[in-house]
């Protein structure tokens, strides 16, 4: 379903922690810097706070892509959040794969409170691998009964 | 069945040089060749006193004085004297105005004039042996000291016996003994100072020689009366014999229980260490000998505090000279108040004084205070010899001064010698005759001091270096009337602001040689001469024609030595010295064997 | 008259029907006190039977198995229809169960795993004059609620002995849960696991370990031995029998009321006590997990979140 | 107390006290050349010699030595003394004679030439006369007994042992500062191995840091203090009657309980040595702006005048901005402050040298109140302000010999002329850095950093000097370079918004925090080993795990690991976190 007639629009999820990537995402807004409007924007405490079951929640609600982003390492304003992030994605990447998900449509990305344009790179780059890779189409509940 | 007859050969350094020791090994095989071992018993004594009359004997019982003895003279010997009974003339004594011999020991006023106090046990015993000391009542002093006085009579008897310390400034050694005894500070230590660094000097070497158990025993006894724990022996190890003796003495004493723990059960604990001189005049000096002994390098330091408060390793230190604890026993034995009667009112007792130079009879002298200096060179030294005329005295070595020929009626003591512008000193007492240059004697004792000098306080460095060069400039022709007046001004204030003794002193020779014959000094400085013709570069070499032709036949003997080439003439013609090429080296009166060479 | 109960079995590998024999000598007290009508596996009742009884006249049926076939679903419903009460009996009528598990696949893909180039069965076989028809093979495989209103659950693979009895007593007892309760301790399986006490005080593993290749020791935590067992995420109730057995616990007892996706969870647990921050040594120490699906979702794949994985 | 006349005063001094203490006393002036107050007495050099009368009649004893003792008749200026004095000093000079100390106490005593020379004769006016006072300061006050005495007489002179370099040597100076002909001589050299132009560190052990230190109070320099290195000196003790100086005072860690910290640890300065264009510690007389600001400060090195290395007050002085600012290779930002504090050289170096001022700039930036003015002022006052980076710093001699030592080769953009300035120094104004130890004290208090280095604040526009984590605060140079009134006015908000917290009582701690459901807790300790702030502890008797509510700082990265849905995280329920994926994804 094309909202602008620019054919496909993935729709993301990201998971933006409260202390470096949502800050670094206010920072893209407040210098004026231009990215995709795609990504829909869930601010969590941190991203050691994103459950797995949140990210497949995401999917099966329709979400193309989920992006996940924290702190950069030993940036962490809780210390150590971002690496119980990394290992849960890393993992459930494995488990998408099986699921017959191509795991690119899960990203983890570290983007600091002064990395405005990091962040406007990021979710511009990710809406444009999404739209290469196409709607994700997952079997409808009701197809059974 | 007792030897017969004791043959007491003396083994003193001075002897010993003179291979007094082959005398003895030719005596001891002559002997066991006439089966004569058993009665007659050879004896190596120490220092006799008699130097000049080396390598000597005494035939004891009856005192027979034989001297310059050669090994060659010995079968001769002991056949005549040990088996036939008759001395040898040939060997004995000579007085040189009297020509007959004295064959007694005794006879000779060499030794008759003499007091034996501090060398009443020289030539009689062998100092390697202690039993020979004790014999002779060794350590009956120590005994009585320790048995039957109380440290303060024994204070007390050295208070009166009115003893001074011998080393050279005479500081009253019964007040010495109580400023340690009196001081709080433990352990408390007593120092014999040996270094005896006085070029001519070398009594304190023949009493440590001869009779090293009259110095432990007089330190013993000291060490008593303050409370003394230890005891170091301070000695030059130029004195290797004086050191092996003493080494040997102390092992002996402390073997039978007079040195250690608990001496002869009075509970009385004290022991003595040796500690060997470097060969540094200035550790002579008191504040410099400890810090020696420390050793931290031999520099004196300003006093007060006395080492009486403050001495070795920061502890009361009671320090007196060899000659002054070998007195100590005899005053002991016989009272303060025997040796009171002996010598002056305010100097008591006998002082050692070593007689060298122009003399007859080199030696040890050991005569009671107060006795002329000419009965000392007189009587005793039996003038001076070849004819020369007595000039001066230089007594107390190189800090001493010297005396003319006018006060030779001058009775000896501390005051009278301080007087005259010399001082006591050790003891050396060194005669000059007429072919003595007092400018050239003042130069060379104040060489010594200022090589000796250790160089801590500006006055001595600079001053003696200063009054040194004036002194060559004049021996060497070049001095001038403002150089005397600059010595003498220099001369003052070294002695009066020197920090330690040596500085203080050391002008004393110039002082005094000014004061006493200030004519050879202008003599030098005016008229370009010196009087005694020892200052070369002042003296013109003349060759006698007459003397030169009739009995040298002109041999041209002086003019091939000349190293200038400054002599010229033919065979058998007078020679002549051309002056303007004289470097006046003397050499041409050496080689003449006709004495032609006339030194003006 | 004794309130009738039914009992019946879709996809299911029998296990269920089993439990309810285990209960030994009680099995008697259970016939006394109710009526069996239909129970396939055990007495000759037959479909038509259940569909003469009024409706509502059976007490409480019973379901156990997933349903993977049009059969299944048919008498599913009816049961419904039938019984005031449905009691989803055993984990593969709760969640799907290892049945579940195809859905990693559909019905072409199995047909080709399973019949290889044989013969692949066809819906409907005419031969002279007779018909022979099968269920239709759905490709996905759901579990009872997505298809009929379930009243009660109970959990297990097979539900144990006590657990089963203490369904009937509550079934039976004057006052009824809630509907939808999961008739079982609303903990986590560590509440009743013997090794309770030998956790560490921080459960952080550098490494993982797979159950054939290690002996574990018999006493202390198994999931602290580096095992991945599925305790934490998983109800009480079986009274560790596994963990007894010294074999880590897989899950079978489903999630606890408060977790919507058993694997996610299950997942997110073990992930986050790997004790390192170094994707690399991460990704090193994961390989002892080689089939995440299986392992997270063995008994709950269908009532996942993502349901079945997508084919192309 | 000890009762004695010196030259006819009678005085009253302690036991123990010295003659030249008791002349000193009475302030009689007596020459001295091996005492020094803070070493124990020598009495080797005899100058200080005076009269005292002793029963036998008068002795010369050295005063700084002997002891006062009761009754005692002293005279220091008695003919009999002076004539002493003079001639001791007559044998010094005799072999030193140009010894400035000994020519003016032999002045001070009529003494012109020294009658005779010694065969010694040393013409120098550093020659060593022996006086000792090194090797005793080196042995009883420093006590590392590095030097001492040599060979005895006339050869004495001080020496190492085998006049080997010593190890024991500590380099203290202690030798050289008691030297009084300096013979021994302290060379300090700087990193570059040249001596320094400015001791910018303190040149004594015990020092006062600069005349207007706040607190006006002397510090110990513990690297340079000798008493650290041999345990002994300690002067500085015995001489301070109060007694305040304790060597055994060391820096003690006080830990205090705070609500809120203000992190302001201020910048460094750009060290130019690499942009080898401006030869900085390659050419003589380039510095950079704090080495001037030290220069022109009247208690530094030059008493604040101008002077190059030579001593020379410099014709021309060549001021160049943006050192390593506004570069792309070193730091891209503005350091704000440099074109002020050039203007300010501009003006003081113009007054204080009247030399000819070259200002290099690329944008004169004097926003500042009143900055205007100020660099429309030093403009009339001549200084010549030159728009172009400047390319080199060469030494005048490359090129043809200009009036300058040092040739400044720029471009002078508005009149597009290649120029070379010859000046005679330059004045580098280098840029503002963060501090080089930001990183670890960024990660003590959680503080992340922007991309220039300094501390990131929680907002650019809206709240400049708080940060991400509520309580700290950051201010002043920390935050960004800026100039003395932007200091003190974030000081001041820092402060204000530290205030405000303080007032209010109590700290609002964020709602946001982790809870456990005792219930539903089955004790599987999973969530324990992931909390950083150990927040979650284990509760024996009841087997469940529990959280502090004050310890947790609400991440919630346990309530996503809790495999038993027991932990919830208030403010992100998993609830409310599903709620916003459905409203999200709705469209």
């Amino acid at each position: 379903m094309s909202r602008n007639g620019r054919g496909f629009e993935p729709r993301i999820v990201g998971f933006l922690c409260n202390w470096c990537s949502y800050s670094g995402a206010d920072l893209a807004g407040v210098s004026r810097m231009k990215s995709a409007p795609n990504l829909r924007i869930i601010r969590v405490m941190c991203s050691g706070r994103v459950d797995p079951s949140f990210i497949l929640r995401a999917f099966q609600l329709g979400a193309d892509g989920v992006l996940v982003a924290g702190c950069h390492p030993g940036d962490c304003h809780y210390q150590e959040g971002n690496a119980k992030a990394l290992r849960r994605v890393l993992l459930l990447k494995r488990m998408l794969r099986d699921f017959g998900i191509d795991e690119h449509r899960l990203r983890l990305e570290w983007i600091s409170a002064a990395e405005g344009e990091r962040f406007a790179a990021v979710s511009t780059e990710f809406t444009e691998q999404l739209r290469a890779l196409g709607p994700l189409v997952l079997a409808r509940r009701a197809e059974v009964a | 069945m007792p030897h017969r007859m004791h043959l007491m050969v003396c083994a003193g350094t001075g002897c010993v040089a003179n291979r007094s020791p082959e005398v003895r090994d030719a005596l001891v095989t002559e002997i066991a060749k006439r089966g004569l071992e058993n009665e007659i018993q050879v004896v190596t004594t120490g220092c006799n006193g008699f130097c000049g009359a080396g390598p000597l004997m005494v035939v004891q019982p009856d005192g027979i004085f034989y001297q310059q003895l050669s090994p060659k003279d010995v079968p001769h010997l002991v056949e005549e004297h040990f088996l036939k009974g008759r001395p040898v003339q040939k060997l004995m004594y000579v007085p040189p105005e009297t020509r007959t011999p004295l064959p007694k020991m005794m006879d000779i006023p060499f030794f008759s004039r003499q007091r034996l106090i501090a060398l009443r046990n020289r030539g009689l015993i062998d100092p390697e042996r202690i039993e020979e000391y004790i014999a002779r009542d060794g350590y009956a002093a120590l005994a009585k000291a320790l048995s039957q006085m109380t440290p303060q009579q024994i204070l007390e008897e050295v208070k009166i016996s009115g003893l001074r310390g011998r080393g050279g400034a005479g500081f009253p050694t019964g007040a010495k003994w109580e400023h340690v005894l009196k001081a709080e500070g433990e352990p408390k230590y007593v120092i014999c100072n040996g270094d005896e660094g006085d070029p001519g000097a070398f009594m304190d070497r023949s009493i440590v020689e001869s009779d090293p158990h009259s110095v432990i025993e007089g330190m013993l006894i000291g060490a008593r009366a303050i409370g003394a724990r230890w005891g170091v022996v301070y000695i030059r190890n130029e004195y290797p014999l004086a050191v092996q003796r003493l080494m040997i003495a102390l092992e002996q004493a402390r073997e039978y229980g007079l040195l250690g723990d608990n001496i002869l059960d009075t509970g009385f604990d004290f022991d003595i260490s040796v500690s060997r001189g470097a060969g540094a005049f200035v550790c002579g000096e008191a504040t410099a000998l400890v810090s020696a002994v420390e050793g931290r390098p031999g520099e004196p330091r300003a006093r007060p505090p006395r080492l009486a408060q403050h001495g070795l390793w920061g502890k009361p230190t009671c320090l007196n000279n060899v000659e002054t604890w070998a007195d100590v026993p005899p005053i002991i034995n016989n009272g303060g108040a025997w040796y009171a009667q002996i010598g002056t009112e305010k100097s008591k007792g006998t002082k050692v004084f070593s007689l060298v130079g122009k003399i007859n009879n080199t030696g040890l002298v050991e005569v009671p205070m107060g006795i002329t200096l000419r009965e000392i060179i007189y009587d005793i030294g039996g003038g001076v010899p070849g004819g020369k005329k007595f000039k001066a005295v230089q007594t107390g070595g190189p800090s001493g001064g010297c005396i003319p020929n006018e006060l030779i009626d001058l009775p000896i003591d501390f005051e009278s010698l301080a007087e005259a512008g010399s001082m006591m000193g050790s003891g050396g007492m060194v005669i000059m005759d007429e072919d003595t240059c007092m400018v050239d004697v003042a130069r060379y004792f104040l060489a010594f001091t200022q090589d000796e000098s250790c160089g801590k306080c500006a006055p001595c460095r600079e001053g003696t270096q200063l009054m040194l060069d004036i002194l060559t400039r004049i021996t060497d022709g070049h001095g001038t009337m403002e150089d005397l007046d600059a010595l003498e001004e220099v001369a003052k204030v070294v002695a009066e602001t020197s920090l330690c003794g040596l500085g203080t002193s050391a002008p004393n020779p110039v002082l005094t040689t000014m004061r006493y014959f200030r004519d050879e000094y202008l003599a030098h400085i005016g008229a370009h001469k010196c009087p005694a013709h020892v200052c070369r570069q002042l003296n013109t070499y003349r060759i006698d024609p007459a003397i030169c032709v009739e009995r040298g036949h002109g041999c041209g003997v002086c003019r091939r030595e000349c190293p200038e080439k400054a002599i010229f003439g033919e065979k058998n013609q007078a020679h002549r010295v051309d002056a303007t090429l004289c470097n006046k080296c003397g050499t041409c009166v050496d080689v003449c064997h006709f004495n032609a060479v006339i030194v003006e | 008259m004794k309130p009738k109960v039914a009992f019946y079995w879709c996809a299911s590998c029998g296990g269920c029907e089993e439990a309810v024999v285990d209960l030994d000598e009680k099995i008697l007290d259970v016939a006394n006190a109710v009526d069996i009508v239909f129970w396939p596996v055990a007495l000759d009742f037959k479909e038509h039977d259940v569909e003469a009884m009024p409706d509502g006249s059976i007490l409480a049926s019973f379901i156990n198995g997933a349903i993977r076939n049009s059969d299944q679903l048919k008498i599913a419903k009816l049961l419904r229809a039938k019984s005031q009460v449905v009691v989803a009996f055993g984990v593969c009528a709760q969640l799907g169960g290892i049945p579940g598990l195809a859905n990693m696949s559909d019905a072409k893909g199995i047909f080709a795993e399973v019949y290889r180039d044989g013969v692949a069965p066809v819906r409907l076989h005419r031969e002279n004059g007779h018909s022979l028809s099968l269920p239709e093979f759905f490709d996905t495989v759901v579990a009872l609620d997505r298809v009929i209103d379930v009243d009660y659950y109970v959990p297990g693979c097979p539900p144990t002995p006590k657990i089963i009895g203490d369904a009937l007593g509550a079934l039976l007892g004057s006052n009824l849960p809630p509907k939808g309760t999961v008739l079982a301790p609303d903990q986590a399986l560590c509440e009743q696991c013997p090794r309770k006490d030998t956790r560490p005080e921080k459960l952080l593993l550098k490494e993982l370990k797979r159950v054939h290749q290690v002996v574990a020791d018999q006493q202390t935590c198994l999931l602290a031995q580096g095992l991945a067992c599925l305790g934490p995420a998983t109800r009480a109730g079986c009274e560790a029998m596994c963990i007894r057995g010294n074999m880590p616990c897989t899950g079978c007892f489903g999630p606890t009321s408060r977790v919507r996706d058993f694997g996610a969870k299950a997942l997110s647990a073990i992930a986050s006590v790997i004790d390192s921050n170094d994707e690399g040594e991460i990704t090193r120490i994961l390989e002892a997990l080689p089939d995440p699906v299986g392992t997270f979702y063995r008994y709950s794949l269908p009532s996942s979140l993502l349901g079945r994985r997508r084919m192309e | 107390m000890i009762r004695l006349t010196i030259d006819g005063k009678t005085t009253e001094v302690e036991r123990g006290t010295t003659l030249l203490h008791a002349a000193r006393f009475l302030d009689i002036k007596i020459p001295t050349l091996c005492y020094h107050p803070l070493i124990k007495p020598f009495a080797a050099c005899r100058l200080c010699v005076v009269e005292v009368k002793r029963s036998w009649g008068m002795e010369l004893v050295p005063s700084c030595h002997v002891a006062c003792q009761e009754g005692m008749e002293v005279s220091t200026g008695s003919s009999h003394v002076l004539a002493a004095r003079r001639l001791v000093l007559e044998l010094m000079l005799a072999r030193w004679p140009n010894v400035p100390i000994l020519r003016k106490y032999a002045a001070e005593l009529g003494l012109e030439k020294p009658r005779f020379a010694s065969p010694l004769r040393d013409e120098r006016e550093d020659a060593c006369i022996l006086c000792g006072l090194c090797v005793r300061a080196c042995d009883e006050v420093v006590g590392a007994s590095a030097i001492s005495f040599a060979e005895r007489g006339i050869g004495r002179r001080v020496a190492t042992p085998f006049n080997l370099e010593s190890e024991s040597c500590i380099a203290c100076g202690a030798c050289a500062l008691v030297c009084p002909t300096s013979y021994i001589k302290f060379e300090a050299e700087d990193h570059r191995g040249k001596p320094p132009e400015f001791l910018l560190d303190p040149n004594t052990a015990i020092y006062m840091p600069t005349a207007q230190a706040v607190p006006k109070v002397p510090s110990i320099d513990r690297d340079s203090c000798i008493h650290f290195q041999t345990g002994g000196c300690q002067k500085c003790v015995e001489v301070c009657e109060p007694g305040a100086v304790n060597h055994k005072m060391v820096d003690e860690e006080i830990e205090v309980e705070v609500g809120q910290v203000l992190v302001a640890i201020g910048y460094d300065t750009f060290d130019p040595t690499p942009m080898a264009q401006y030869a900085y510690g390659r050419l003589d007389n380039v510095y950079t702006g704090l080495e001037v600001e030290r220069m022109l400060n009247s208690t530094g090195p030059t008493g604040g005048r101008v002077l190059l290395k030579n001593g020379k007050p410099p014709r021309a002085v060549g001021i160049v901005h943006c050192v390593g600012s506004r570069d792309e290779n070193y730091h891209r930002y503005c350091s704000r402050v440099c074109c002020m504090y050039a203007l300010k050289f501009a003006h003081v170096v113009k007054e204080r040298s009247g030399a000819e001022i070259y200002n290099f700039y690329i944008d004169m930036r004097a926003f500042g109140k009143g900055y205007e003015e100020f660099y429309s002022r030093v403009l009339n006052e001549g200084a010549n302000v030159i728009r172009g980076k400047v390319a080199e710093v060469v030494q005048a001699g490359w090129s043809k010999q200009k009036e300058g030592a040092l040739l400044l080769r720029c471009e002078d953009t508005l009149i597009g002329r290649f120029r070379e300035i010859p000046v005679d120094m330059v004045i580098l104004c280098n840029a503002i850095e963060p501090r080089r130890d930001a990183e670890q004290v960024g990660r003590l208090f959680g503080l992340s950093r922007s991309p220039d280095g300094f501390f990131l604040e929680r907002h650019p526009k809206l709240d400049p000097v708080a940060t991400m984590t509520d309580g700290i605060f950051v201010a002043g140079c920390a935050q960004g370079p800026k100039d003395i009134p932007d200091v003190v006015a974030q000081a001041c908000a820092a402060a204000a918004r530290m205030m405000a917290t303080i007032s209010k009582g109590e700290v609002e701690i964020d709602p946001v925090r982790a809870e456990v459901m005792e219930e539903y807790c089955s004790g599987c300790r999973v969530c324990s080993a992931l909390c950083p702030y150990s927040a979650i502890s284990y509760v024996a008797e009841r087997k469940v795990s529990q959280v502090n509510s004050a310890l947790c700082k609400g991440c919630g990265t346990c309530v996503a690991a809790c495999p038993s849905g027991a932990m919830t995280g208030y403010g992100f329920t998993d609830r409310q976190i599903n709620a916003e994926l459905e409203g999200v994804l709705a469209v």
